[in-house]
């Protein structure tokens, strides 16, 4: 299950509500607002999602997951609106009766949402100006997925 | 890819190019350009690629179609799809969530 | 920080104290207690541990994922004694500014500590019958990393 | 690896292998089949091989050598290291934690 949240995320209730019995590994990403970005102080967030097509999309992302991997749940949750330092802004958990697959489709859940679901990141600076963070340029020199958090 | 002004306005029947109105919403850096999320839009432009143009002209958009996808009735769609009457059509700016 | 634990695993406690400012991607790993292994019906389990050695081997570990990528914080708690269906038996956790880092130290972490850290884990079945566990003999067929949640 | 058993009692002097103590704890089956989690072993073995001999016969131990590894003084160690006097010696049987 995929879904948008306008309230903060409880990771530990996300989490507990993948467990099931026959769930051996569990696998979860956190992803949070940090406080600097290529080398620029930040104040704050702004995520704004086209609701439709982000919750389409990512409905599509976690079947894919499940088809790929054997797993047995997964969901993710990306939050909207104005986050502060430290927030989290995603939440990806996977479980499954072996790990590797659980790192395997975790991995790939959030790797798929940061190139296909649209939700836009506006960040504050303490200079007080903003910017609308755009990906990096196909082609352009940059060091490869890890690249943002 | 860009279409004449002239035919941006409503020009029934003009070489097939009959207007429709369409729901355009708009995200981001778009939203803010335009100022406005949402707007009712005729036009005679037959696909999303010129009816982007259309809107690039009139609110100033400052990103060049190529670095935008679009979605047609919230979902991905083609540039060059035909647009129909009474569609729904979202420009995508580059995002970077998560 | 590796460390050993006799009581209940605080998953959403552990993460928190992983959390600081700078750190944008936190990756997890809980394997909790199945109730099926290789077809049998598990009661609960028992894990006893070389602590000296275990200790020492898992800081071993965190520090080698620490040299090995660019994560910024890791830490892994194992319980020890008994356990039932559901509870936390292992816990890893590693905080990266990017994600790829902290995917793969997290799972690094894990592969070796199950690889090389003396924790034995006995099984209880339904039928009353108890097995210590062993991993499967080098060379023989098993399906590889993910074998074993 | 196997030392004969007679070397296994104390036999101080006998070709250099003084008798030496060493503190031997146990784990999982090694502890069930020995019937206790430590002892302190009188020895003559030069090396853990040779006592993990000694102590299989009499402990009945059912793992070979070849399936456990050996720690001194809560250190990974070879088969073949010197037993020194006032060691702790613990043989590992394979492990499956996690």
């Amino acid at each position: 299950m995929f879904r948008l949240s306008s309230v903060p995320l409880d990771p530990g209730a996300l989490q507990r509500e993948l467990v099931e019995p026959r769930a051996g590994g569990c696998v979860s990403f956190e992803g949070r607002v940090r406080s600097r970005n290529e080398g620029r102080e930040v104040r704050g967030l702004e995520y704004e999602a086209y609701g439709e097509l982000a919750e389409k999309e990512g409905a599509r992302i976690l079947a894919e997951a499940r088809e790929k991997f054997a797993i047995r749940s997964a969901r993710c949750v990306h939050r909207v609106g104005r986050l502060q330092i430290g927030e989290i802004a995603v939440w990806a958990g996977v479980t499954a009766e072996h790990r590797a697959a659980a790192f395997d489709a975790c991995r790939y859940i959030i790797d798929e949402l940061k190139k296909r679901v649209p939700i836009w990141k506006k960040e504050h600076y303490a200079s007080g100006a903003t910017e609308w963070i755009q990906p990096p340029a196909a082609g352009q020199n940059h060091p490869g997925p890890g690249r943002k958090a | 890819m860009k279409m004449p002004r002239s035919q941006s306005k409503p020009a029934a029947g003009a070489g097939g190019a009959t207007p429709k109105r369409v729901q355009v919403r708009y995200f981001a850096q778009l939203r803010e350009q335009a100022g406005c999320a949402e707007e009712q839009v005729r036009t005679a432009a037959a696909t999303p690629a010129g009816l982007y143009e259309e809107l690039r002209g009139r609110h100033r958009f400052t990103l060049p179609a190529g670095r935008l996808q679009v979605a047609v009735n919230d979902d991905f769609a083609q540039w060059d799809t035909p647009l129909a009457d009474g569609v729904s059509v979202v420009f995508i700016p580059p995002f970077a969530g998560g």
